[in-house]
């Protein structure tokens, strides 16, 4: 049983290191357009709702904190607390969604959107000759949603694996002898949490 | 401080550990939401990316157990962001270091020809500012 | 058989079991929802020599369009379109689908867990999900074939891949999966290593097989989601236009090259290490002596695993990055003929004075020596940064790659297949036709790809449908030359076949191997070993009271 | 051992060149030397020490001091042959500042050269012998890549920036320029001509583009026919009444007919209508075709755009009616002389 455990862990940490390198591929590439159109990318972070993002953040770091504690009472053999965490952590992702839902409208809505749909704004002074603003907007928004969007992808796959932990924990399946998935899932969900540690400061509060 | 169950070795922290951090990561979030309200030039970058660095380290450490674990784990982790590291330091020793070469009659740039895309977007559609609902 | 039977140990072979892993459970569905790994590895070796096949088609058909300048194939008009499908699908189903799932899902699948002295892999259930990925990617990407066409070339370069038509995204995303695959296989085999290790085996008690599979692990695991992100924003670009590597709507082409390389430099090593390892295993079994210079040889693995990393730029020195970029990225692709050279020169240490019997396998390992040698010192010249900008992008890059793909790792896996075939199957081939084979594949290669060199440095760019008419000669020669290195390919594989029909007759350790699968029976059974193998003896050491005692 | 150079390498074009050549020769005698270094014994051992049954091998197991022999002289030799090979690149990499520019837009499939005095060329470049030329080039769709074999120069050629190579050719006649970064159906034909010509020759070319112009009074078709292949006409359009994919109409026996255009008029093919698809080619296109067909507004001299005329003139006329062609082909003015 402790090899398994051990063995398991080990392949979830590797699977961890996996995604920091895909969601790694989507940092490199917008550290890189930011050095190339750093005007743009700090006039469209403007547009960004400060507050949201900040709410988001502490959203995900309770759930992040319930989590744990979730598999706290795993280990603890204590199935109504473990229940209860694992609920409580898949409603802090759900307000995390909520939130996000209610910004993505916000930015459709103002046609805040990749380079092909992107709507100038009064506010975007980087223009051509033309009158016609730079690609950095669009491509900051490029950046946003497919980072966001991705991050949001796990977020949604996170809840899908919660609620079959929670209903796992539910019928019982785990105790101080057998938690193995609650703590894999729970690794998880923290890098989801880590992940948009670094998102939040570089969307939303960079100048 | 978790004894009133079958003593187990795979449990550390526990619930206190848990929520110190929790609420150190909460302060950080308030300063570093704070501190980009404030003007630092070049440093406003430096200083949001150290605080988020130490909450992922807070997290890693506490909430992801790698300050008890094995440390296999803590080395794989850190493999995946010290090769992220070098991914982003060469493609910058490239884009920082190109020049901008212009020829003498430079009159801008020719109009880049070829369909964007599966979709057939028109040819040399650079302003979408022109577009109207 | 008589010869091949000479090392065969003095003592009976363990009476054969009845069952064994082929013949244990079987039925169609039995197999396909097998998670044992020697079955999974059967299954990814009938998937990759199918793919093999295939890519080996289309390589002998873009060699036939390039016989003379008249582009016809047995009297058939070959359109320039036609000719860059061609060699578009020769590449991505050679890399994608052949070459990095061949030496580790093929044959690591099957072996390493021998090797180990363990049952199974970590998680056999995650290696039948990698398998199951690979089909699906598979025919994801035959699918792009059939509907409609991809002429990118394999490397799917920015603007061009997202501005030609055709099934460019369909092909895209089957590379997207297959990379899963290979991140499961490589997850997979970390784990196993770490913890599956039969008691009493050390790190430096490991086969190099596995040292080198581990090595491979990691680039796996580490180099393949960046593919995976960077074919998503191919994708994306194409589909969707977020202007990332368009320059058309502000996005740079050059960035494309560098996430593509960033995975693809490493995935050159995916390919390479696993042939190395199997070259580490021949050479001391066969010269019957202890492995010179073993953790050279391991630490050798690690380090070129790593460096990896750091190198991909010189795939780019005259694509526009900066020269800064250039030159750091030619002095750290220096660095990588280092450990390279300690194996070549471990690999002759451990043959020196050796009692080296030239068994099929052992043939394909000097083979290798010999090929990998030329593709290595050509590496030389394309490191070399005044003498890289006459020779990228002509075929001298073209042989030098294949000189390494195909004259090593290719070699390689033919020869760890013949190594292995009487454990896999139960039964010997025939050594006579088996020597043939490599004979003339080993003509037909330095033929084809030698001639390959000369036709690049005198300035015959790569993937041309046209050519002047003073490479003629050159470029016949070459064809011919890929005619032989096909009948060579042929006759190995009908030897190999052929020999399925005879009883099951292989010894449990035909070729007096040292490592843990040869203690076991041929072919194993379900579980592996009858009993937890313990080990005893380090790999490779072949002192006489060391043998005679185990 | 010239001839082995020669055998493996192309003629060379220029001082650079001859330097790359010694590195490659040196590296090719050290690969040779090496390559002998690891054949020999792995063939002689395996002859050598072949099996001989009950034959008892030594247990060597490693040897430090070899192990860090053969890992520190390659690394000399590797760091050595580093800066050997820098040495020559900082020369390729630092065009001087009196070299002459000429800036190249590549598209598909042609190479389009424009001159600092502003005349363009396509295909073909002339430069003067011993003297510095840069090109500094740049893409209108995909990458491709500026390749002149003799000169031993490459560099991609990237669509949104500028890339550049130099060099300084000094064996006068024609040298080949050709595209070395894969760029779809036509990479292969993407092929142009470096004319390196002496001082009075050069001063030729710049007042008249070519000295084929002389050829022009005697035989205008001639000409023309010329300019069809020289220009790219002939990558788009075919002589014998085929159609390319995704090109233009053939150019037989369209003279003097009714061509329908996809707005669903009609237009009589004439001098002006030849003229006007030349400069304005979108204005009036043919119906069946696709409106892709680049300008040559600036890339073709008057002589040339006359000698176009002739040459589509001479390939015949519709057989179902149409007014017949002017026989007399008007006397063409001055050639435009660029300065």
């Amino acid at each position: 049983m402790e090899q398994q455990f051990d063995t398991s862990k080990i392949g979830m940490w590797l699977f961890l290191a996996t995604e920091v390198l895909l969601f790694g591929g989507l940092f490199v590439g917008f550290g890189l357009m930011q050095a190339r159109y750093p005007q743009e990318f700090i006039e469209a972070h403007e547009h960004l709702q400060r507050p949201l993002g900040a709410l988001n953040t502490v959203v995900l770091l309770i759930s992040s904190f319930t989590m744990v504690m979730g598999v706290n009472a795993a280990q603890r053999s204590d199935k109504k607390k473990l229940v209860m965490f694992l609920t409580l952590t898949i409603i802090c992702a759900c307000i995390f969604l909520g939130v996000k839902y209610f910004e993505y409208s916000h930015k459709f809505e103002e046609h805040l959107l990749p380079p092909r749909w992107y709507h100038a704004q009064a506010t975007d002074t980087v223009r051509d000759a033309q009158g016609n603003v730079s690609h950095g907007y669009g491509t900051f928004f490029a950046f946003y949603f497919m980072m966001t969007g991705l991050h949001g992808i796990h977020i949604l796959v996170g809840i899908f694996l919660l609620a079959w932990i929670a209903v796992r924990a539910n019928r019982g399946e785990f105790s101080h002898a057998y938690y193995t998935p609650v703590d894999l899932v729970g690794l998880y969900w923290h890098l989801v949490d880590l992940i948009w540690i670094y998102l939040f400061p570089l969307y939303y509060l960079i100048k | 401080m978790s004894t009133q169950t079958h003593s187990d070795k795979h449990e550390h922290g526990g619930p206190a550990v848990y929520t110190k951090t929790l609420l150190a990561l909460l302060f950080l979030t308030i300063v570093t939401v704070g501190a980009s309200y404030v003007d630092f030039g070049s440093g406003n970058v430096v200083i949001a990316l150290f605080i988020a660095t130490i909450k992922a380290s807070l997290v890693a450490l506490f909430f992801m157990h790698l300050r008890w674990d094995k440390p296999v784990n803590a080395v794989i982790a850190l493999a995946g962001f010290l090769f992220l590291g070098i991914f982003l330091m060469f493609d910058f020793i490239d884009f920082g270091a190109r020049d901008n070469l212009r020829p003498v009659n430079f009159n801008g740039m020719p109009m880049i020809q070829g369909a964007s895309g599966a979709s057939g977007a028109p040819a040399a559609a650079p302003a979408p500012a022109e577009k109207k609902e | 058989m008589e010869q091949s039977l000479k090392f065969h140990s003095k003592v009976a072979d363990l009476p054969r079991p009845v069952k064994n892993y082929l013949n244990n459970d079987p039925g169609i569905w039995s197999w396909m929802t097998t998670i044992d790994h020697k079955r999974i590895g059967v299954m990814y070796l009938v998937g990759v020599m199918s793919a093999f096949l295939i890519g080996g088609i289309f390589a002998l058909l873009v060699r036939l369009s390039l016989l003379t300048t008249h582009h016809t194939i047995f009297g058939i008009q070959v359109t320039a379109e036609v000719y860059n499908r061609m060699f578009t699908l020769h590449g991505a189903i050679m890399v994608f689908l052949f070459i990095i799932p061949s030496v580790p899902a093929a044959l690591g699948n099957f072996v390493l867990p021998l090797m180990l002295g363990a049952k199974d892999v970590a998680f056999p259930r995650l290696n039948l999900a990698s398998f199951y990925l690979w089909v699906t990617g598979a025919v994801m990407a035959v699918a792009s074939m059939i509907i409609g066409a991809v002429d990118t070339g394999w490397t799917f370069y920015t603007p061009y891949s997202t501005t030609t038509s055709g099934t460019v995204t369909l092909m895209t995303m089957a590379v997207f999966v297959l990379g899963f695959s290979s991140i499961f296989t490589g997850i997979n085999f970390v784990a196993t290593v770490h913890k599956l290790r039969a008691p009493g085996m050390g790190w430096f008690d490991m086969p190099l097989f596995v040292w080198g599979i581990y090595s491979t692990a990691i680039i796996q695991v580490l180099a393949t989601p960046v593919l995976g992100i960077t074919l998503v924003l191919l994708a994306l670009e194409r589909v969707f236009n977020i202007g990332i590597f368009d320059p058309k709507i502000g996005g740079d082409p050059v960035l494309f090259q560098h996430f593509f390389w960033f995975y693809s430099h490493p995935a050159v090593y995916i390919m390479i290490l696993p042939g190395m390892a199997i070259i580490s295993e021949l050479i001391p079994t066969f010269s019957k002596k202890t492995m010179f210079g073993y953790r050279a040889v391991a630490y050798s693995s690690v380090s070129l695993a790593l460096l990896s990393f750091i190198v991909w730029g010189h795939h780019m020195f005259v694509a526009g990055q900066s020269q800064l970029a250039t030159v750091v990225f030619s002095a750290l692709t220096f660095l990588v003929a280092i450990p390279s050279g300690v194996k070549m020169f471990n690999w002759l240490g451990t043959m020196y004075k050796g009692n080296i019997s030239l068994e099929t396998p052992m043939l394909y390992a000097i083979s290798f020596l010999l090929l990998f040698a030329i593709g290595g010192l050509t590496g030389i010249f394309l490191g070399t940064l005044s003498v890289d900008v006459h020779l990228t992008d002509t075929y001298f890059v073209v042989a030098h790659f294949h000189y390494v793909m195909m004259g090593g790792t290719v070699i390689a896996f033919i020869g760890g297949v013949h190594y292995w075939w009487p454990k896999m199957t139960g039964r010997m081939y025939s050594e006579k036709w088996g020597a043939i084979g490599c004979a003339l594949v080993f003509w037909g290669f330095n033929q084809t790809f030698l001639t390959q060199f000369f036709l690049g440095s005198k300035g015959m760019p790569r993937r041309y449908y046209n050519y002047l008419d003073q490479f003629q000669p050159l470029h016949a020669f070459s064809t011919y030359g890929s005619w032989i290195l096909g009948a060579g390919l042929f006759l190995t594989a009908i030897n190999l076949l052929a020999s399925l029909r005879k009883p099951m007759d292989a010894p449990d350790n035909p070729w007096g191997g040292t490592t843990l699968e040869w203690t076991t029976s041929s072919p194993p059974i379900t579980h592996n070993f009858e009993d937890q193998p313990v080990l005893e003896r380090a790999p490779y050491d072949y002192r006489p009271e060391v043998v005679a005692h185990s | 051992m010239e001839w082995l150079r020669a055998m493996m390498l192309p003629a060379q074009g220029s001082a650079f060149a001859a330097e790359v050549d010694f590195v490659y020769m040196a590296l090719f005698w050290l690969s040779v030397v090496l390559f002998i270094g690891i054949a020999f014994p792995a063939i002689y051992f395996a002859w050598r020490y072949r099996y001989k049954p009950g034959r008892v091998t030594p247990h060597q197991t490693h040897n430090t001091l070899l192990e860090i022999i053969w890992s520190v002289i390659p690394l000399l030799l590797c760091v050595g042959i580093f800066f050997w090979g820098l040495n020559g690149w900082m020369k390729y990499a630092v065009a001087p500042g009196e070299a002459m520019e000429i800036q190249v837009i590549a598209k598909k499939w042609l190479w389009q050269f424009e001159y600092p005095d502003g005349s363009r060329t396509v295909n073909e470049i002339h430069v003067p012998a011993n003297k510095p030329v840069r090109f500094v080039m740049t893409s209108e769709d995909v990458l491709h890549d500026f390749f002149v074999p003799d000169m031993r120069v490459k560099h991609d050629i990237v669509p949104g920036r500028y890339t550049e190579v130099w060099f300084t050719p000094t064996v006068l006649g024609v040298h080949h320029v050709t595209c070395a970064e894969y760029c779809g159906k036509g990479h292969s034909d993407m092929q142009a001509k470096l004319v390196v010509d002496n001082d009075v020759d050069y001063a030729k070319f710049v007042e008249t583009g070519g000295s084929e112009w002389e050829d022009y009074k005697m035989n205008p078709a001639a000409w023309g026919k010329l300019q069809y292949e020289r220009k790219g006409c002939s990558t788009c359009h075919t002589l014998d009444g085929t159609k390319i994919a995704s090109g233009g109409p053939s150019w037989k026996g369209i003279w003097g007919k009714m061509e329908k255009l996809n707005n669903g008029t009609e237009v009589l093919v004439n001098a002006d209508y030849v003229r006007e698809s030349m400069m304005l080619p979108s204005a009036k296109v043919v119906a069946g075709f696709e409106p892709i067909m680049p300008t040559f507004q600036g890339l073709l001299r008057e002589h040339e755009i006359q000698g176009l005329i002739a040459f589509i003139k001479s390939l015949g006329n519709d057989p179902n009616g149409g007014p017949p062609a002017p026989t007399v082909l008007s006397l063409p003015p001055k050639p435009d002389q660029k300065k």
